[in-house]
């Protein structure tokens, strides 16, 4: 195991590393122009010599390969570089709007794994009854509604059942947990729909796999109770490709909040990307993406190490 | 103990309501079995034996599957109004039942010892502590060492064998009054097979528990069962004794069934019996008599139902057949056509057509290939294996699995670049290049008859492309008859050049898989265990068009198989493998009458041959041990691990093959002194 | 030239007196204290007001800082002092002198004075090697900057410049203290220290901006404790939902209407019109629009009298024709003579007549155009979508290609277009700032049309120079002319700006420019 | 223990068989949820292809008058679903949006898929380095988010318009499906790489190219053909949120996305059924494709996992 777990979290690195060299170069395809667009865009007078020299104290007027040594040298100290709209240091931009992503991608993991679990077991279970059709519909539906027009029909509903609407500006959870919640739970309720529909939808074809299996047989044919044989024998195996697709819609949060940051005007590093894509900020968008890349193989890593531990197939390989 | 039977079913009837119809899987089965009883059902896959053991334990998922009885009486009890919960205390308790895939049937994310001590906390109420004792204790008695270490391990650290061994251990744990074991040494190698039964009959007659055994191995029947249900398409055709229905067969089926198995007790040549046709479809079943269709002996009054009904003189054996003692009188000659000549088939044993020389195909294995991945070991699937093939001869490769005989014929084939050696065939020499000149001289035919046919090709597609593709025949109305003729030849007919491999049957595919194999007119074809996915009957008409083929073609095989009595009576000449070495090479006859290798001879001993008198008369050897990892084999001999007359010398020096005798030649050290 | 110098000095004189007034009636508040919450729909890079031409940065960062002049917003553009006491300008325009308060400090406690401004200025009008500074241009004509104490500035210049006492009141001219820029050109670009009436507390990214009152501010009228900007995407939930209290950029009449019957009486707001002008420019690098008839067909096809007024039902554009002066204002060309114009003219079938005749002349029937778009909603979308089906209703085929603002500036830079939407922002009504965009591609490069013509370019210089009212007006009346009738760029219409207040919110007066009065002085909130 | 030694596992080999008698009058049988999507996409289809017969209006047709602004805009005998923001007919840009859609989705999933399924399907015939380097390129494209990827590529490429098709949209949608689907066409083909028939195909001395495309392409159509209803489904949704941000269809082509974004999110609590009805045309349309592909898995493939 521990060998396995040491390999594995070697295995990080050199993908990650991958990801890092292609996010750099690709991007640097992206037409247009940061000092462009921030010095123009409004309309202000500025001389070709300006936007040059403009160019050139950001870094932009330099060999690509000079960049490119600039931002791996920098990589492993964690320095991503300065974002090219606001100076700051990218990974200073990132961590800052982090939290709230990590905190909203965790709530709305909280509420899909409250609301899927029983759904996807009680639909595996009837399977063919009319409960099994009327989840089967809810849960499909939960993958076709857009996740932002379900957060405008909640902004709908939060106003006309409260009248106002939880205050801008996110409080932590650490020191105010009720406001917090107040603002964090219709945006997680927007991602969760889905989520937990993804989730439901592959528990239920995971206990349905596995109640098929033989061992569930041997189960049934050894007089155990049927709780126990449903519990025991099929919820372990059929939790393992539920956490695989909890782990992975769980990345995906991380990075695909983008459309619901949006609709609820919340500062995750969704609505960053959104806003450093508007802005070509090359910079902040390849941190963005090493970032989000990062998460996904993080998590990743998490789920292939949860696997081993609930599965001792894995866990027992040299 | 009462006089009445442990278990009486009468009447039982399962139906099962699918999407596309219903399906009656038993119909009106009978029958019963006493405290201590070894009863056998035997039939061909599909005729409902499995289904009738699963409906006893009430086992069948209930949206599908309606079971109806007059009684099925256990101990007295009558199980049938039984709820779940009444069941739920005999099952693994009373009876139990032991599956047929021992490599699915335990959980694998569960320790052995959770899942063996499970029955005992349940229905013993025993606490952590008893039940891990008492969980030793069974591991002790179906042999499995240091059992203290292994409750703690994981199914996937178990072989297939030593995991039949724990469901034998969880089936008998709460020490039932019956199992039910279904199929369960089919997915096992003969020498586990042997183990294995052994050990069941031994402790279920030792603790008196009744067995009821459905296999498809009339051999094993033979060796082990006390009775025998024979059933055909869902219903009970022959029941008896097995001294009996071995002895006087009388159902048109069972007689067939018993012919058209090859044996090894016989000498090799004949044509085998065989029935013609299929089982029928049980969605629209024949009315009457269901044999009917395929009955050589069958008449107008066969329309009608034939009851079981007892044989004159006994009480036991009852038949459902008109004819039934006109059956028994005639016996196999009832399916003897005019064919059916002994007529041996000549090797020209001028130039060997394919020649080869110290094969070796190793195989790197790696665990997870990743950035970082390494290969963590070499399987030597095939090590310095030498050996001839002549024009028009059969060649038997026979082994357990993992023995690399497939290895050999891919190899062979060029499927997999062998690792090492020389392969000459028709005197050329075969490498990477010269495949492809030879390629159309060299042609297979595969086990699985369901995948060697492209799924998404007509039969007529199949057999036309590599004519069109190789310009042999360049015209669309000659490849138009030439596949109409081909078909016809493997006994088919042309019309079905537009059907689906799908909508064939397994051994109308095989037939198809046959004439792809012959459209190139090769002289050599590698048959991978061409006929061990089918049923006896159909695998019996295989083996014979295979050898009418060879005798009018002139063709020469390389028989693989892992069936002796197969491989024996096809082959001229027979090599035993055991771990990717040649353990014997000889005549087949001269092998099977005088095996030298005491490997060959824990093989013949372990095939059991479907006739009592031979069979249980026959002084065995049963081999212990398992097959050891083709990753870590011992060093020396091979076989030197499970070897019952292994020496220090025996794990230190590898033997090399040694002529024994003109037509034999034995790799063992020690041959001249077992001998 | 002597008319201006002396009605200049009349603006001062006047403005002497009003500032003491002005000052006085300020200082004390109706109501003292509350939290203004307002939203904003951008986020702010930096906080360098020099350096920046986006209100992102003037609706968060203007309250901090304090700038020479500013205007009387109820009678704009009238000029006031801010922390100028006083001020005149020499009889021969070349120099205008300053006198300060004495009394202003800066946030940090250090007092300001002359050494300040004069820093400031220079960090203006010549910016050292890295820092930016988006007004340099306009302050060409200034010389130097001298402090003959502590309390006094003059500024030189080299020649008269119309624009430049306007330019003392310009927004952005924020006043940063010497000391700092010393420590370096670029510290106000993360840190603020200003002499403004709100102090900075915290900046959230991309969320939240925190500012709380300047107990030292000079002026007094800083009325509220706190206020906190938040970023938003829409303005009317964040209202409706009690989230905000204000936006200070535009509200769209949709929006009006929805905040209106969703907020009821809570719900109120001013108008005035933005000095900023949406234009097409047509790319004269297409073959067809070097054809001076093709571009006059293309403004003719558009219906102003017609169009202008329902359009602005539904956007925030100005329902009345315009050139490329804000109409009504003092340089602007008077409607009966801009109505003479081409493609000007109340009668929409006439114009279109002649636009279909002038195509068929040169040529271009049934012509093919791409039409590079912002993806922006308002009013980007909207002007877009009438002025295609205005095209298409002569015959034209305009293709829309619409992309989000980085691929639109490019775009437009490079000239990848056949025609494109622009705007042509200003914060005063002067012809030096308006016209400016127009001028030939070498001297202007945001004149996105990309053409070349030297008598406009001639035009502007002389107008620049000229300090007379009259004869300024009569040459940018020349050049508005030559320039509307040659069509490289076609005005559309200006922008009716509608601030959004909460009805607390009170003592707000609305200017010409979203630029403009951002320093929250005065506002003060009435439960 | 070791089972790698390379054979065919039982599994692979019972699910390359294909049932007996699949038709869809079978199908409409067995899968009445996913006989209702048929349905509903049949619907969509026909509402795209006759767009220019049933919409009342043209969906560009600009009539100020008739929007929410001037007071009109709710539905109403001509807007039976009312106006928009620039008064066009909603009802028209909602049937004209399903052409949008629709071939968004189909041209997106398709060439997603199809590029997808040869990258796979070779990846797993040749094996080997091959192999392993298609692999570990497709983990790096699956380790970012599909939005990402798409929003990526949005940024790259400059738009383009060819016959009204957006094709920067569709090549954006595309791309991060063709990871996705050379992994688990690979995984399937896999498992028909071993068997005999591609084998007896090999000993026949075929190339490479007519075993990848006549033996083994055609064996994994189950898995193309789920794969691609899921896809066009997700690549509807994602056409939409691309929109909605902005990024994707842009005016004046009718899009839901677009109807959700932008000008109409003014009007959202005023005129509610600016925002009521594009939702429900994507939700229904990704609904009904997702019903479809659903069942058409439980139908081909129960075990494939996506």
């Amino acid at each position: 195991m521990l060998a396995y777990t040491l390999r594995r979290i070697l295995l990080v690195i050199p993908t990650l590393l991958a990801v890092a060299v292609l996010v750099f170069f690709v991007l640097r395809v992206v037409p247009g122009d940061i000092v462009e667009i921030k010095l123009a865009a409004e309309g202000g007078i500025i001389s070709a010599e300006e936007i040059q020299k403009e160019k050139e104290r950001l870094g932009l007027d330099d060999p690509i390969m000079v960049q490119f040594y600039k931002y791996m040298i920098g990589l492993p100290r964690g320095d991503l570089g300065i974002s090219l709209w606001t100076e700051n240091n990218v990974t200073d931009e990132i961590v800052s709007r982090i939290g709230l992503s990590l905190e909203l991608a965790i709530l709305s993991t909280i509420m899909a794994i409250i609301i899927a679990f029983p759904l996807g077991t009680i639909s595996a279970l009837y399977r063919g009854s009319f409960i099994d059709y009327v989840i089967r519909i809810i849960t499909i539906g939960g993958i076709a509604v857009p996740s932002f027009w379900f957060g405008m029909l909640l902004i709908m509903l939060i106003l006309a059942t409260f009248g106002n609407l939880p205050p801008l500006g996110t409080v932590s959870i650490f020191d105010d947990p009720k406001t917090n919640l107040y603002q964090m739970i219709w945006p997680a309720l927007s991602v969760g729909y889905r989520y937990s529909s993804v989730v439901a939808r592959m528990l239920r074809s995971s206990i349905l796999e596995v109640l098929s299996e033989d061992y569930i047989r041997t189960a049934r044919a050894k007089g155990v109770f049927e709780r126990i044989v449903i519990v025991k024998h099929g919820m372990r195996n059929a939790l393992l490709p539920t956490v695989t697709v909890i782990g992975l819609e769980f990345a995906f949060l991380l990075g695909g909040l983008v459309v619901t940051e949006s609709v609820f005007n919340l500062n995750g590093i969704g609505k960053l990307f959104v806003d450093s894509v508007v802005r070509n900020d090359m910079n902040l968008l390849q941190g963005l993406v090493l970032t989000v890349a990062t998460g996904f193989v993080l998590v990743n890593l998490i789920i292939d190490l949860l696997y081993a531990a609930l599965d001792p197939r894995i866990r027992y390989q040299k | 103990m009462t006089n009445s039977p442990l278990l009486d079913i009468s009447n039982l009837q399962v139906e099962f309501k699918l999407k596309n119809g219903v399906v009656r899987a038993v119909d009106n089965v009978s029958f019963q079995v006493d405290r201590g009883e070894f009863l056998a059902i035997v039939g061909e896959s599909g005729c409902g034996k499995s289904v009738t053991a699963l409906s006893i334990m009430k086992l069948l998922p209930k949206r599908v599957a309606e079971i109806k009885s007059d009684y099925v009486k256990f101990d007295g009890q009558d199980l049938t109004n039984f709820s779940e919960t009444e069941m739920r205390k005999i099952r693994g308790c009373r009876m139990s039942m032991i599956f047929q895939e021992p490599m699915t049937s335990l959980n694998p994310v569960l320790t052995i010892g959770d899942q063996l001590t499970e029955p005992l906390i349940t229905h013993l109420e025993m606490n952590a502590e008893e039940a891990t004792k008492r969980a030793v204790e069974l591991l002790n008695m179906v042999g499995i060492p240091e059992p203290q270490k292994r409750l703690s391990q994981y199914p996937h650290q178990f072989s297939g064998g030593m995991r039949q061994r724990v469901m034998i251990a969880i089936g008998l744990a709460c020490e039932p009054d019956l199992i039910i074991a279904d199929e369960p040494t089919t997915a096992l190698d003969v020498t586990i097979q042997a183990q294995i039964l052994e050990l069941l009959k031994d402790i279920c007659s030792r603790m008196g528990v009744a067995v009821i055994m459905i296999t498809h191995n009339l051999g094993v029947v033979a060796a082990y069962a006390d009775k025998v249900n024979v059933m055909y398409a869902a219903r009970i055709v022959e029941k008896g004794k097995a001294s009996e229905i071995f002895a006087s067969p009388s159902h048109p089926y069972t007689i067939g069934l018993l012919r058209s198995v090859p044996r090894m007790d016989k000498k090799r040549g004949g044509r085998l019996a065989t029935i013609d046709g299929l089982p029928p479809n049980l969605m629209a079943p024949p009315s009457g008599c269901r044999f009917q269709p395929r009955c050589p002996m069958s008449t107008d009054a066969c329309s009608e139902v034939p009851f079981l009904s007892n044989r004159k003189g006994s009480s036991k054996h009852s038949v459902a057949c008109f004819y039934s003692e006109d059956a028994l009188k005639k016996g196999s000659s009832i399916y003897v056509s005019d064919k059916e000549i002994f007529e041996p088939i000549n090797v020209k044993k001028q130039a060997p057509l394919l020649s080869v020389r110290s094969l070796k195909q190793h195989f790197g294995v790696s665990f997870r290939s990743g950035w970082l991945s390494s290969i963590s070991g070499t399987v030597k699937a095939v090590d310095d294996v030498s050996f001839d093939v002549y024009p028009g001869e059969t060649v038997g490769l026979v082994g357990e699995s993992g023995c690399g005989k497939t290895s050999v014929g891919r190899a062979i084939l060029h499927l997999n670049l062998p690792t090492g050696g020389q392969l000459e065939f028709n005197s050329k020499d075969l490498n990477e290049s010269s495949i492809a000149l030879v390629r159309q001289d060299m042609q297979v035919i595969f086990q699985d008859p369901f995948s060697s046919l492209n799924p998404r090709m007509t039969i007529g597609e199949i057999l036309e492309e590599p004519l069109k593709v190789h310009n042999i025949v360049t015209e669309t109305d000659a490849r138009f008859e030439r596949v109409g003729q081909l078909l016809t030849k493997v006994g088919l007919y042309a019309y079905m050049r537009d059907r689906y491999p799908h909508e064939l049957s397994g051994g109308q595919r095989q037939r198809v898989g046959i004439a792809r194999a012959l459209c190139m007119e090769p002289k050599l074809i590698i048959c991978d265990e061409p006929v061990s996915a089918l049923d006896v009957s159909v695998q019996a008409q295989i083996i014979n068009l295979l050898e009418d083929l060879q005798r009018e073609l002139g063709i020469a095989y390389l028989f693989i198989a892992h069936d002796l009595a197969v491989v024996k009576h096809i082959s001229h000449k027979v090599i035993v493998m055991y771990l990717g070495k040649i353990m014997e090479i000889g005549d087949g006859e001269t092998i099977y009458q005088e095996p030298k290798h005491p490997y060959t001879k824990a093989l013949l001993d372990a095939a059991p041959i479907p006739d009592p008198k031979i069979e249980r008369n026959r002084k065995k050897i049963i081999l212990k041990g398992e097959l050891p990892s083709p990753l870590n084999p011992p060093r020396g001999c091979v076989f030197s691990s499970r070897c019952n007359l292994a020496t220090d010398d025996c794990k230190e020096i590898i033997p090399k093959l040694i002529n024994f005798s003109k037509d034999q030649s034995v790799a063992c050290i020690k041959v001249e002194e077992v001998n | 030239m002597r008319s201006i110098i002396r009605s200049a000095a009349i603006v001062a004189i006047a403005c002497m007196a009003s500032t003491s007034a002005v000052a006085g009636s300020h200082s004390s508040c109706p109501e003292q204290g509350g939290t203004l919450k307002y939203g904003v729909k951008a986020e702010p890079p930096n906080y360098d007001m020099h350096g920046t031409n986006s209100y992102a940065i003037m609706h968060f960062v203007a309250q901090h800082y304090s700038t020479l002049l500013t205007f009387d917003w109820e009678n704009f553009p009238k000029l006031e002092g801010d922390i100028a006491k006083s001020w005149e300008m020499a009889d021969d325009g070349l120099s205008y002198t300053f006198k300060l308060h004495e009394n202003v400090k800066f946030h940090d406690g250090t007092p300001l004075t002359s050494a300040d401004v004069k820093a400031s200025y220079e960090r203006i009008a010549f910016p050292p090697e890295g820092v930016l500074s988006q007004r340099k241009a306009l302050y060409g004509s200034l010389e130097s900057v001298e402090t003959p104490d502590d309390y006094t500035v003059v500024f030189k210049l080299n020649s008269p410049d119309a624009f430049m006492m306007d330019g003392f009141a310009s927004p952005f001219n924020a006043i940063f203290s010497a000391k700092d820029l010393e420590k370096d050109m670029n510290w106000h670009k993360k840190n603020v220290n200003g002499t403004g009436p709100y102090k900075f507390v915290e900046h959230v990214k991309g969320e939240s901006y925190i500012a709380e009152r300047y107990e030292d501010f000079h002026h007094g009228d800083n009325c509220l404790d706190r206020t906190e900007g938040y970023r938003i995407k829409n303005l009317v939930e964040p209202l409706v939902g009690g989230q905000i209290m204000a936006e200070w950029r535009a509200t769209a009449p949709p929006e009006v209407k929805s905040l209106t019957e969703q907020m009821g009486d809570d719900y109120t707001n001013q108008a005035k019109t933005l000095m900023t002008l949406w234009v097409v420019s047509l790319n004269s690098e297409t073959e067809a629009f070097k054809d001076v008839r093709v571009r006059q067909a293309l403004n003719l096809c558009i219906d102003r009298h017609g169009g202008l007024p329902k359009l602005a039902k539904i956007t925030f554009t100005a329902p009345r024709p315009s050139g490329y002066l804000l109409y009504d204002t003092k340089y602007a060309l008077p409607d009966d003579e801009l109505y003479q114009l081409v493609g000007f003219g109340p009668d929409a079938e006439a114009n279109r007549a002649k636009a279909k005749e002038l195509l068929k002349e040169a040529g271009y029937e049934g012509l093919k155009f791409t039409y590079s778009n912002r993806a922006v909603a308002h009013p980007y979308d909207h002007i877009a979508i009438w002025l295609m089906s205005e095209w298409k209703k002569c015959g034209l085929n305009p293709e829309m290609i619409t992309n989000p603002t980085s691929k639109f500036v490019t775009i437009r830079k490079e000239g990848g277009f056949d025609a494109t939407i622009d705007w042509a922002p200003s914060f005063l009504p002067d012809p030096t700032l308006m016209h400016f965009k127009y001028l030939s591609r070498d001297v202007n490069p945001s004149n996105y049309s990309r053409a070349t013509d030297r008598e406009l370019d001639a035009l502007f210089d002389a107008q620049k120079g000229e300090v007379d009212f009259e004869k300024r007006k009569a040459i940018v009346h020349e050049f508005e002319k030559k320039a509307l009738e040659q069509a490289y760029v076609l005005p559309v219409t200006y922008t009716d700006r509608v601030v959004s207040l909460h009805k607390s919110v009170k003592g707000y007066v609305i200017a010409n420019s979203h630029i403009l009065n951002n320093t929250f002085r005065g506002i003060y909130l009435e439960d | 223990m070791s089972e790698t030694i390379p054979n065919q596992s039982d599994n692979a080999k019972r699910e390359n068989i294909k049932p007996s008698r699949r038709n869809v009058f079978d199908f409409i049988r067995q899968q009445p949820l996913g006989s209702v999507g048929i349905v509903l996409i049949f619907v969509l289809m026909l509402g795209a292809i006759f767009a220019q017969q049933i919409a009342p209006f043209n969906p560009e047709d600009v009539d100020f008058e008739a929007s929410p602004a001037f007071g009109g805009g709710a539905p109403s005998l001509a807007h039976p679903l009312g106006a928009d923001a620039f008064g066009r007919d909603i009802l028209s840009r909602l049937i004209y949006g399903a052409r949008t859609a629709l071939s968004i989705g189909f041209l997106s999933a398709f060439f997603g898929c199809s590029i997808g399924a040869i990258i796979g399907t070779s990846s797993a015939f040749f094996g080997g380095r091959v192999d392993l380097l298609v692999q570990r390129f497709i983990d790096l494209m699956l380790s970012f988010p599909i939005i990402v990827l798409a929003i990526i590529v949005i940024a790259i490429f400059p738009k383009t318009v060819i016959f009204g098709v957006d094709v920067n949209v569709i090549v954006a949608i595309a791309i991060p499906f063709i990871p996705k689907t050379a992994r688990v066409i690979r995984s399937q083909a896999l498992a028909v790489v071993t068997l005999p028939y591609v084998d007896a195909a090999r000993t026949n001395g075929f190339s490479s190219v007519r075993i990848i495309f006549r033996h083994i392409l055609p064996n994994v159509t189950a898995p193309f053909l789920i794969l691609i209803t899921a896809f066009i489904g997700q690549a509807i949704l994602l056409e939409a949120s691309l929109s909605y941000l902005g990024l994707g269809v842009v005016e004046p082509t009718p899009s839901w996305g677009l109807m959700l974004s932008g000008v109409n999110t003014d009007y959202y609590r005023t005129a509610p059924w600016m925002i009521i009805y594009p939702g429900l045309a994507v939700s229904i349309a990704v609904f009904s494709f997702n019903l479809f592909g659903d069942s058409l898995r439980d139908w081909l493939d129960p075990k494939l996992k996506l």
